[in-house]
């Protein structure tokens, strides 16, 4: 139980404010927050900070190793790798983010149905997710992949609609648990209509782990379409996509093992700062835990 | 004295998977104005689902439910509306009746924003007063429930539910889970509030020394069944009912020489769903026969002393026939 | 038990109907003529008209359903591709093996490495064991399996020509693909398993056991180890569908010839009866391990076990 | 009282949790003695450190955040505190027992009732696993359990009857001392009585001594023959059950009985102690209680004061000279 410092009064904190504070506590979140930071930053300013314009071709310089004119080499085209890579990762940004708001709206409205409503409704979305949690979310996106075509928007479709039914069922789950708190009951109790009831009871307190899951869904989403990439499902050749261009790189191997260790490098970076983010947002954001 | 409420038959079953639970079978009792009835028993005896029911937080299966003379049982929307600014709710468990991510501030002004009759300032100055009604310092107008200890918070939860400025209030255990010193520093709270304002309270609990010390009239509830209605001195003095009788032999006295001879029940609770008609204490007492199979109507022995047991007049004057 | 058993089973036939009805749905309203992709872009109007009047693609989608339905779960016939003609079927039981395979010892894997792992971390918490095998487990995690595998051929095949590249001749073949999928397994119950340690670890029963005089070692493997294991269940069963997704990315890899390489070669080639019969297979398989980590929790939980009698 | 009868005492024990930035002073000083067959109750309110207390006597203290910074608890002319772990694993549940406040958790939910008696039995007496189980059985019956739910589940049993196999794990063993923490607080009004009453039949029965920890009056009323009041992590006032409710000293447990609805008479007003429980990482200097306390003199809030003698066995902490 917090002991309250009896002196001081309590200024009015923001929420916000409160979350920053507990965050900075935890080394590895900031940790997270910084890289997850910088990749933003490359991200938005990639056409000002690449050195060579993505599909520039070098022939002078094919399948050169890391050196001063290309601090990270040339792949198989004389194409800069570096300047791919800072590209790639506002491709990977866009796809992560976008494909994580997509399946985070579709389970929020599939979630908070099932959720609030409960019942007959309940039983049967739950049921429709069993049955779509029942396909391993690779087939499934590969699947959808294959119906909607190739090249990045629909491979952000595919991820999304692949990964909602996690959200659905975690939404859903929140609800559940708030609903039955006593401060519903007692916001009926004072005449809070359903929508009162859900816009500042359920949804401030739903939102939480809601926040933390997109989070690390980022990270995951990333990962899921450079896989699509890889197999070649995603963005297509000139795009610098981390996922095509490791293989691009696989038959260059062999010889030249730079071309395909940076990519995936960039991939698990990317992916490690979301998690990191993800876990110490976790303990922030948990309202028992002491200031 | 005018009645401001009064429960007939009151009945509330919840389908579960093993069948239908009988929470609440045929409750019958008044309140008169300003007074407090106190609703005890053990736990799973019914006495919250009863609490919650009359304020139409869970819909009764059947019987009646009388506010102020009228009947409120089948109400409309609008009107259970008017209805909620009259009969509030507080709760036992201060960590989850209070929202988490609002203020102290914002959690006591939500009623009067949603009764959209105060303006924004007026509110502020409402709230103020509240704060100071219930003996909360100012400066927690800001702080988050998690930032205050039991006590501090259980003042926030009746600063809520006076806000409305209601006549009634169901009380669902609020001080069960307060230290001792604090729970007096509530109870003493909860009666200058009822003087002031004529409030009159359901408080529910399974303390008995508690609800001795704040009730005037006591409702013995178990397994749903109420079995014994009387004022709070009388029910200690000449408890009729055997659970009764067993429930208060069974609380510990903090005096050392007088030790008390303890009536002490044998087996364990039975289950609530689909019980068998008739009294459902039969089972632990040590005076059942036959005859308390048969349902059990509730008479009055002694002036305004109800007992729901066949065998009730008998075990008063000692005459006990045996089955 | 055998009531549980029966019952979850029963329960497996609408999923794997429920999942053949969606697949076939999101494969029926889609854009994309599979004629056309079939048959080359500048196939002649009646060849597709034809190739349509074939594969029954005109009729209505009921019918089209309902015939599926019919092959697939009366006759057993997942119907022939679009582009060779071949039977689906028959593809589909030559490559089931290899896909069991590399899926079950990969769970093996990460089950093998996860679950000591995180008891390691968990028993010796806030010690340098702790942090460095969370840090490695995090890294696993966050490692894409493809990227993984390509370092793994890189540096043992290649360089150290100790394992094959490609193919799977020999069991030797299997050792790579196996440990490119199943590390990222490990990372995953290795963190639940540390998680739900801790949570046990500080229950009050594990109190009870201290106060009885029981020794540290003995509270650990006998109380706390089997009370942990229930939620690392549910992870297993998590991972299992994350590894039966890169187990297809691992054949493409390693030229497996698997159910996933054909189902990613099917995508290639917009050849849908086989996207669809590939799709219900890998469920099928997935929904069967699921039945038998349910079946472990009847075994561990006796609390479960009480809810079917 | 005279030395032999000494069971266990307990000297200046200081007991600290230390979390993150501050330092939470749980126990200050507490001095103790508790004599073979007698019932000692130990009486607080939450954050006391009543609790902190018994789980230093069992050194089943968590040993992160807590830390034993002083003070000895004797038994036997030895010290317990200075024992490495596997000679306190011996004493652990054969000498001294316990048990804990809520019996839904004190279980392993995985394993039958009855092991996990037996499994205090085998742990302490050298005898066939057969004879443990059958010595199990026996206790079971002992504490009012048929002893054909040997292989039931804890999920299968209500509260009481938990309580009572935790009871029955706790005597197993026939331990000398039972530091009882809160048993009932959990359980309603009525198994309570039972509860209570099978141990108060079960300690005269083994002559076990007990450390009885509840914030419930009535409860020491009936069970304990002495009673020590802690508040703030201090004893505040210690005698026996008749010296303190007949004529309690100390402020704060003249407070506590002023708080019990039950002693109230007809109509008349509680009178509560006012303020709040003093925050464990900035203990006042001084008196703790003083803040809360009507009679407080500038003199409390400077020194400490000492335990002083108020007629037999009766010492109060407090310098008001009544």
């Amino acid at each position: 139980m917090q002991s309250v410092k009896t002196n001081q009064s309590m200024v009015k904190k923001s929420q916000f404010g409160m979350v920053m504070k507990r965050l900075a506590k935890n080394k590895m979140a900031i940790v997270g927050l910084v890289i997850v930071i910088i990749l933003l930053m490359i991200a938005v300013l990639a056409n000002v900070i690449i050195p060579y314009d993505y599909g520039y071709q070098d022939t002078s310089a094919l399948l050169q190793a890391p050196c001063a004119k290309h601090l990270l080499g040339t792949d198989n085209l004389g194409r800069d790798i570096l300047s791919r890579l800072i590209y790639g990762t506002r491709l990977s940004m866009k796809m992560g983010i976008l494909s994580v708001l997509l399946a985070a709206a579709l389970g929020t409205f599939l979630g908070s149905i099932a959720g609030y409503y409960g019942g007959i409704v309940d039983d049967i979305i739950m049921r429709f997710l069993d049955i779509y949690q029942s396909i391993p979310g690779l087939v499934m996106c590969v699947a959808l992949a294959a119906v909607l075509g190739h090249g990045l928007n629909n491979s952000i479709l595919a991820v999304g609609i692949t990964t909602m039914s996690g959200y659905a069922r975690m939404i859903r789950g929140s609800i559940m648990q708030v609903k039955g708190m006593e401060y519903i009951e007692a916001a009926v109790a004072i005449n809070a209509g359903d929508r009162r009831i859900i816009l500042k009871h359920i949804m401030p307190n739903a939102i939480s782990p809601l926040i933390v899951q997109m989070t690390m869904g980022i990270g995951g989403a990333i990962l899921m379409a450079s896989t699509l990439s890889y197999i070649g499902l995603g963005a297509q050749a000139p795009m610098p996509e981390w996922g095509s261009m490791l293989a691009g790189g696989r038959s260059y191997m062999r010889d030249y093992g730079f071309i395909v260790i940076f990519p995936g490098l960039m991939i698990m970076i990317c992916v490690l700062a979301f998690n990191l983010l993800g876990d110490g947002l976790r303990d922030a954001l948990d309202p028992r835990l002491k200031d | 004295m005018s009645e401001i409420l009064r429960v007939e038959n009151l009945t509330k079953f919840f389908d579960t998977s093993g069948g239908k639970l009988h929470a609440v079978d045929g409750v019958s009792f008044s309140l008169e104005k300003g007074k407090t009835l106190g609703v005890v028993g053990e736990s799973g005896c019914g006495k919250s689902t009863l609490g919650r029911t009359v304020l139409h937080l869970l819909e009764p299966t059947a019987g009646k439910i009388y506010f102020e003379g009228k009947d409120i049982t089948k109400v409309g929307k609008k009107e259970l509306h008017k209805l909620r600014e009259d009969m509030q709710i507080i709760f036992q468990d201060p960590f989850s009746s209070l929202n988490p991510r609002m203020t102290v501030s914002d959690t006591i002004a939500e009623p009067l924003i949603l009764q959209k009759k105060l303006q924004k300032v007026q509110i502020g100055q409402e709230v103020e007063k509240l704060m100071d009604t219930v003996g909360l310092a100012d400066r927690f107008a800001n702080a988050y429930p998690h930032e205050m200890d039991g006590g501090r918070r259980q003042r926030v939860v009746i600063a809520r539910a006076l806000a409305l400025n209601p006549k009634f209030i169901v009380c669902d255990e609020p001080v069960s889970a307060l230290d001792v010193s604090i729970q007096a520093q509530i109870l003493n709270l909860m009666q200058d509030l009822q003087e002031e304002r004529g409030l009159s309270y359901i408080f529910v609990t399974h303390d008995l020394s508690v609800v001795k010390y704040i009730s005037h009239d006591i409702v013995v509830m178990y397994l749903g069944q109420l079995v014994e209605k009387a004022p709070s001195v009388e029910i200690f003095r000449s408890p009729l009912h055997p659970y009764t009788k067993a429930l208060l032999s069974a609380i510990p006295k903090p005096d050392v020489h007088e030790k008390s001879k303890r009536i002490l029940l044998k087996g364990e609770l039975t289950s609530p769903i689909n019980p068998k008609p008739g009294c459902r204490f039969a089972a632990r007492c040590l005076y059942a026969c036959d005859r308390c199979h048969e349902p059990q109507v509730q008479k009055e022995i002694m002036p305004n002393h109800f007992v729901a047991c066949c065998r009730a007049e008998e075990l008063m004057t000692g005459t006990l026939q045996d089955g | 038990m055998l009531k549980f058993l029966v019952k979850r089973i029963l329960w497996l036939i609408p999923v794997v109907l429920g999942v053949s009805v969606l697949i076939f749905t999101i494969m029926c309203f889609t854009p994309g003529d599979p004629a056309r992709n079939a048959l080359g872009a500048d196939a002649s109007q009646e060849s597709i008209d034809e190739f349509n009047e074939k594969h029954g693609l005109n009729e209505s989608y009921l019918v089209r359903l309902g015939s599926f339905l019919k092959s697939t779960f009366v006759e057993f016939d997942l119907g022939t591709s679009y582009i060779n003609g071949s039977s689906v079927s028959e593809q589909i039981t030559s490559r089931l093996g290899y896909t069991l395979k590399i899926t079950y010892i990969g769970i093996l894997i990460s089950i093998v490495l996860g679950i000591p792992a995180g008891i390691i971390a968990a028993t010796n918490q806030n010690t340098w064991k702790d942090s460095l095998s969370m840090v490695v487990s995090l890294f696993c995690a966050s490692m894409p399996s493809f990227w993984f595998a390509l370092l793994l051929v890189m540096f043992f095949a290649l360089r150290l020509g100790w394992l094959p590249t490609v193919g799977v001749k020999s069991w030797t073949g299997y050792i790579l693909p196996c440990v490119s999928i199943g590390i990222g397994g490990a990372a995953g119950i290795a963190r639940q398993t540390r998680s739900s340690m801790l949570e046990v670890i500080r229950q009050d029963y594990v109190t009870t056991a201290k106060a009885k005089g029981q020794s540290h070692s003995r509270i650990i493997w006998g109380h706390c180890l089997r009370n942990a294991l229930i939620p690392v269940l549910t992870v297993i069963g998590s991972q299992m569908a994350v590894l039966v997704g890169s187990s297809l990315v691992c054949e493409t890899i390693f030229s497996i010839p698997g159910i996933g390489s054909y189902l990613v070669t099917g995508v290639n080639q917009r050849d849908y009866p086989v996207v669809l019969g590939c799709v219900v297979i890998l469920s099928l398989i997935f929904s069967l391990t699921m039945l038998c980590v349910d079946l472990m929790y009847a075994v561990v939980d006796p609390r479960f076990r009480n809810i079917l009698k | 009282m005279s030395e032999k009868d000494v069971l266990l005492s307990i000297e200046d024990l200081v007991v600290e949790y230390s979390s993150d930035s501050e330092i939470v002073h749980a126990v200050n000083d507490v001095s103790l003695q508790i004599s073979k067959g007698q019932t000692l109750g130990l009486v607080g309110e939450t954050g006391a450190g009543k609790t902190t207390i018994a789980k230093a006597i069992m050194q089943i203290l968590p040993d992160p955040p807590a830390r034993i910074t002083g003070g000895k608890v004797i038994m036997d002319g030895e010290n317990l505190l200075d024992l490495k772990e596997d000679k306190m694993q011996k004493i652990r549940g054969n000498r001294i027992s316990m048990i804990f406040q809520d019996p839904m958790t004190a279980l392993n939910p995985t394993i039958v009732v009855g092991k996990q008696i037996m499994e205090a039995i085998s742990l302490h007496e050298k005898v066939s696993s057969r004879e443990a189980c059958r010595k199990a059985e026996e206790m079971l019956e002992k504490v009012g359990i048929p002893k054909e739910r040997y292989s039931d589940y804890p999920h299968q049993f209500s509260g009481g009857m938990k309580q009572r196999v935790i009871i029955a794990i706790a005597l197993a063993c026939n331990p000398e001392l039972l530091l009882a923490d809160e048993p009932t607080t959990a359980l309603d009004v009525t198994i309570q009585a039972q509860v209570l009453d099978m141990m108060n039949e079960l300690k005269q029965e083994f002559g076990t001594s007990v450390l009885m920890i509840t914030h419930d009056l009535g409860i020491v009323a009936e069970t304990c023959d002495c009673v020590a009041v802690i508040y703030a992590g201090e004893i505040v006032e210690y005698g026996t059950a008749a010296e303190i409710f007949d004529n309690p000293q100390h402020p704060y447990t003249t407070g506590l009985f002023g708080s019990l609805p039950n002693m109230a008479k007809e109509g008349g007003r509680l009178k509560p102690i006012d303020g709040m429980m003093p925050d464990p990482t900035e203990l006042p200097e001084g008196c703790k209680f003083a803040p809360r306390c009507r009679f407080a003199t500038e003199k409390c809030r400077q020194g400490r004061p000492e335990l002083r003698s108020a007629g037999g066995s009766h010492v109060v902490r407090c310098m008001r000279t009544s």
